[in-house]
């Protein structure tokens, strides 16, 4: 595989879709164990992130990732912006000048884990988004690439694990054990992210 | 419209028409950033002081604007509704209001919240700006605990304003200003408790659901569940619930407080005015000496219906700080 | 507890127990005449003015007592939640601040409020008290007519007394005083509407019943129920009505006003900021100039969520006395 | 017929009762065309009346009345107050010194509607109170107390028609034409102030 400018436009493109039609969700989720506006958020971010795409000019698809985090930084705000605005600009730093094959990917996946838990002061395991990327990241590096869509059954296991744990980071801290029970809404919007990008490479793939 | 019990045109607009509403309303008070959220104090002589800014998510009125002003904040920066405001606004309120002196942040202690006005602090630092921050933690329904984010930052922030606000005015470095706020954030605590819950306006429906006869006790300012769910009880029992839990995690006996009993939107005042009688009652049993009052609506949750109650305990370097002139919305003393 | 869904002890003490719960908040404002329900302005100087009392039914606060100070009112008393306070008890207030220059009550215009208070009024004259009254009819919901009660007071009367209150401070005459009172109550109107009812405490349910969808236009401030019953609308719209059934009464074109945005309980004070955006928008375009606005809680009808608009037109005197400094729990400017 | 000392007393304790009972009856009716308090403010009232002269010595009718007026008019506030307190002091003041018979008992019922006309600036037919008090008087003017229990189907019928009227007093009349097909709950309030009187009379009457 490589990931092209064209192909991370329309990662965007299906992830922004997704958020759109799952807003109500996310916000369930996070109503339940947050705050309620994470759909809300997730899906005016990536509103924003098409929009900015659209109207710019790519050589490489670490341009592309740069735009997002600068705009996800800037629209979505809450906890998830800083995070997804830092996984994806250590992504696009990972990704600079190279050709992104699926080593290079788990690379910038694994150094957005690094920004992300940095910026969170948070580890795996503690019922947040981290927990999807860290699988995702983990896949890359046992399977190749030839069935993209193992990706998405992947991250699934994982929202659903996190049903079963006890919060310590975010909002759904508060709760104590009451959280147990609950998926994470953060690793649900980051079980669309890969899902979006799994349909973006066997979309590929079947060319 | 979307049929919604709401007095709004969209949901997604409400906190720019809410801008513009308060810019309207009050138009010698507020200057607003140009393309941002970030409204700061007006002033009609240069300001040679540290510069003050709070903010977070909207949903919160008065906070944070209503304290914009005279003795206490210099910038508010509102983001959506029950989410932290961007980087990118928080810089431009800071470079607004770094008058020389350097900056001081005042952050509720949310992971979003934290995150953001770091990021915001980082590039502002970058920029050569001496920029400080407080982070504050009130909510004693709350673990305090190394392991997680720790305690929530609720109604007792509106105190770090006021102190750190009054000591600003008077010329105080960046580094005395930011220990007198870190001594409010010390001596504060905060319990809150809710009877009905609110609605965020793009969410549509209700955070949570409270049966005709439930309580929540622990309730944060977000429309977050609380640690417990009772059956309603009176007055007295609730002041008991909520004092109690304060004065367990922190010992104010035998000290001079400040209380301020904060309704969380829906709550008439004569419900805030009950509940202080039964507060200050058990203060008084406990040898709990009350110095000053505070009794309305200084940091809501939308249309909660419910309250909170916090107290401070004063020195002489606090007592004189209150004594201060303010001009706010919120507080004109 | 009664299962009521209240931060209350006993729905039939709610009156006496908000009452020692504000004294116990603000010591230094207020002095209880004992074993009424009257509570008067504490002055560190012997005042010479004329005195001011207002007052009605509870469940409308801050109205009165967050009026009562330098400025406006002299004592407010306190009648049971949505009813009038009876003659005894204002006649005790009149007695007590007769400064010596008489007293002015200034009443709305319900059929209760108005009998008690002319009943202490004949009581006060009989015990050589000098007494003039004003009665406040500002609801532009309620037909104007001479075969019934007419207009209910709402709203406006907090401007009746910001402005009868500055000119008693400057030590004018009752008739003086009166005057002004009166010059208030022929430029303003109000106009309000819900999206929920309220539930008096000692009746344990609501005045009436909205379905998620409705709203009720021209409601006054007893939970009684309004004069048109509609689908919810937006901000925009609601701004629309309200103003226009104002216009449409009295002549505001061309001239400049004073705007009160006026949340009833519940209504977050961001859609009272929404609403004043409509609000003032409508106004510009209909050449009518904005010289202030207040945007908050004056005038309260329980957890009733809504708002009521009040427009006064402005004169010169009356800017003036604008302008005069008020110090009370709601006003400080 | 005489109305005794001990009558008055007994019709006051009656009418506590009737109203502590009713006292959801008349909030449902003042709901409807106005604040909802009425039915608290009667119980109020009448339990202070009933507290006053339960401490009081009396010599003459006309001075238990005088101490329900003062009390009804110190307790109750709103309308209802100064209306029922004027009544009562009206009556008091036409019976002070007289034999209570039937013809003394009209005249002050008549002088109670002449001072509620001038307190509340209102006229028979406004659907107010005043329309029981009304037919009261002309009942007792028409026909002899024989059987005092048809001033309850007296009473009744007038509550019955208050109905049809439009409300051009009290808060009621805010409502214009939606005040019809309502009950007005002052005169279901005197309802019960005469049906304990009538229930007094008929006792005396059948010792
Ligand atoms: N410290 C953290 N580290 C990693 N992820 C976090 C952290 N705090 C929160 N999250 C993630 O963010 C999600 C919530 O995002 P969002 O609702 O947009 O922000 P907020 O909690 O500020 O309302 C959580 O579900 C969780 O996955
Ligand atoms: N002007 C009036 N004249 C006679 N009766 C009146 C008048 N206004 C009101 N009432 C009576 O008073 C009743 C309402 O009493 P209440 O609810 O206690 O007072 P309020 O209307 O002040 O809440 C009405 O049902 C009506 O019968
Ligand atoms: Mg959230
Ligand atoms: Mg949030
Ligand atoms: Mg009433
Ligand atoms: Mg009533």
């Amino acid at each position: 595989m490589e990931l092209t400018v064209d192909m991370a436009i329309n990662w965007m493109e299906i992830a922004r879709d997704k958020y759109k039609e799952n807003k109500e969700t996310l916000t369930m989720l996070d109503q339940a164990i947050g705050d309620g506006d994470h759909g809300i958020n997730m899906a005016r971010g990536y509103q924003a992130v098409v929009e900015k795409i659209a109207e710019t000019e790519y050589d490489h698809p670490a341009d592309v990732l740069k735009s997002v985090a600068m705009t996800l930084m800037a629209k979505v705000g809450g906890a998830s912006g800083p995070l997804y605005g830092t996984a994806f600009m250590n992504m696009s730093m990972v990704m600079k000048g190279k050709t992104v094959d699926q080593k290079v990917l788990k690379e910038a996946i694994d150094h957005a884990i690094t920004g992300m838990k940095q910026r969170g002061k948070s580890e795996i395991g503690e019922k947040t988004l981290l927990d999807v990327w860290d699988q995702v990241s983990s896949y890359l590096d046992s399977e190749d690439l030839s069935e993209p869509k193992e990706i998405i059954e992947v991250c699934q296991a994982v929202v659903e694990d996190t049903k079963q744990i006890q919060a310590t980071k975010g909002r759904a801290s508060y709760l104590n054990e009451r959280s147990i029970g609950h998926e994470d809404p953060g690793s649900m919007s980051s079980f669309y992210l890969f899902e979006a990008l799994a349909e973006v490479l066997e979309k590929e793939a079947t060319v | 419209m979307n049929g919604l019990k709401k007095l709004i045109n969209h949901p997604e607009q409400v906190v720019e028409e809410m801008i513009e509403g308060i810019l309207l309303a009050h138009p010698g008070r507020f200057e607003r950033i140009e393309k941002t959220t970030v409204l700061t104090r007006k002033s009609t002589v240069q300001l040679n002081k540290v510069g003050l800014v709070s903010g977070g998510g909207s949903g919160h009125e008065p906070a944070h604007v209503g304290y914009v002003g005279e003795g206490m904040l210099d910038a508010a920066v509102f983001g959506e509704v029950f989410t932290s405001p961007t980087p990118d606004q928080i810089l431009e309120a800071i470079k607004a209001v770094d008058y020389g002196k350097g900056v001081l942040l005042i952050i509720k202690n949310y992971t979003g919240d934290v995150m953001n006005f770091e990021m915001a602090q980082e590039l502002a630092e970058a920029e050569g700006i001496q920029v400080e921050k407080v982070i504050v933690a009130d909510d004693v329904a709350v673990e305090d605990s190394t392991f997680t984010i720790g305690r929530r930052g609720i109604a007792g922030t509106v105190l770090v304003h006021r102190i750190a606000g009054a000591m600003a005015e008077t010329g105080a470095t960046l580094q005395e200003v930011k220990e007198a706020a870190e001594k409010v954030i010390n001596n504060v605590r905060s319990m809150g408790m809710a009877i009905s819950a609110c609605t965020v306006p793009a969410a549509g429906k209700p955070s949570f659901q409270l049966a005709d006869d439930e309580m929540e006790i622990g309730i944060g300012i977000h429309g977050e569940p609380g640690i417990n769910r009772t059956k309603i009880q009176s007055s007295k029992e609730v002041a008991s619930i909520l004092v109690n839990k304060i004065l367990a995690d922190f010992n104010y006996e035998n000290s001079e407080v400040a209380v301020l009993i904060n309704g969380l939107g829906a709550t008439p005042e004569m419900e805030l005015y009950i509940l202080n009688k039964e507060v200050q009652r058990i203060l008084t049993e406990k040898n709990v000496a009350i110095y000053k009052t505070w009794v309305g609506e200084y940091m809501t949750s939308l249309e909660m219906s419910g309250v909170s109650v916090t107290l401070l305990k004063l020195d002489n370097q606090m007592k004189e700080l209150f004594a201060q002139k303010v001009n706010t919305l919120t507080f004109q003393e």
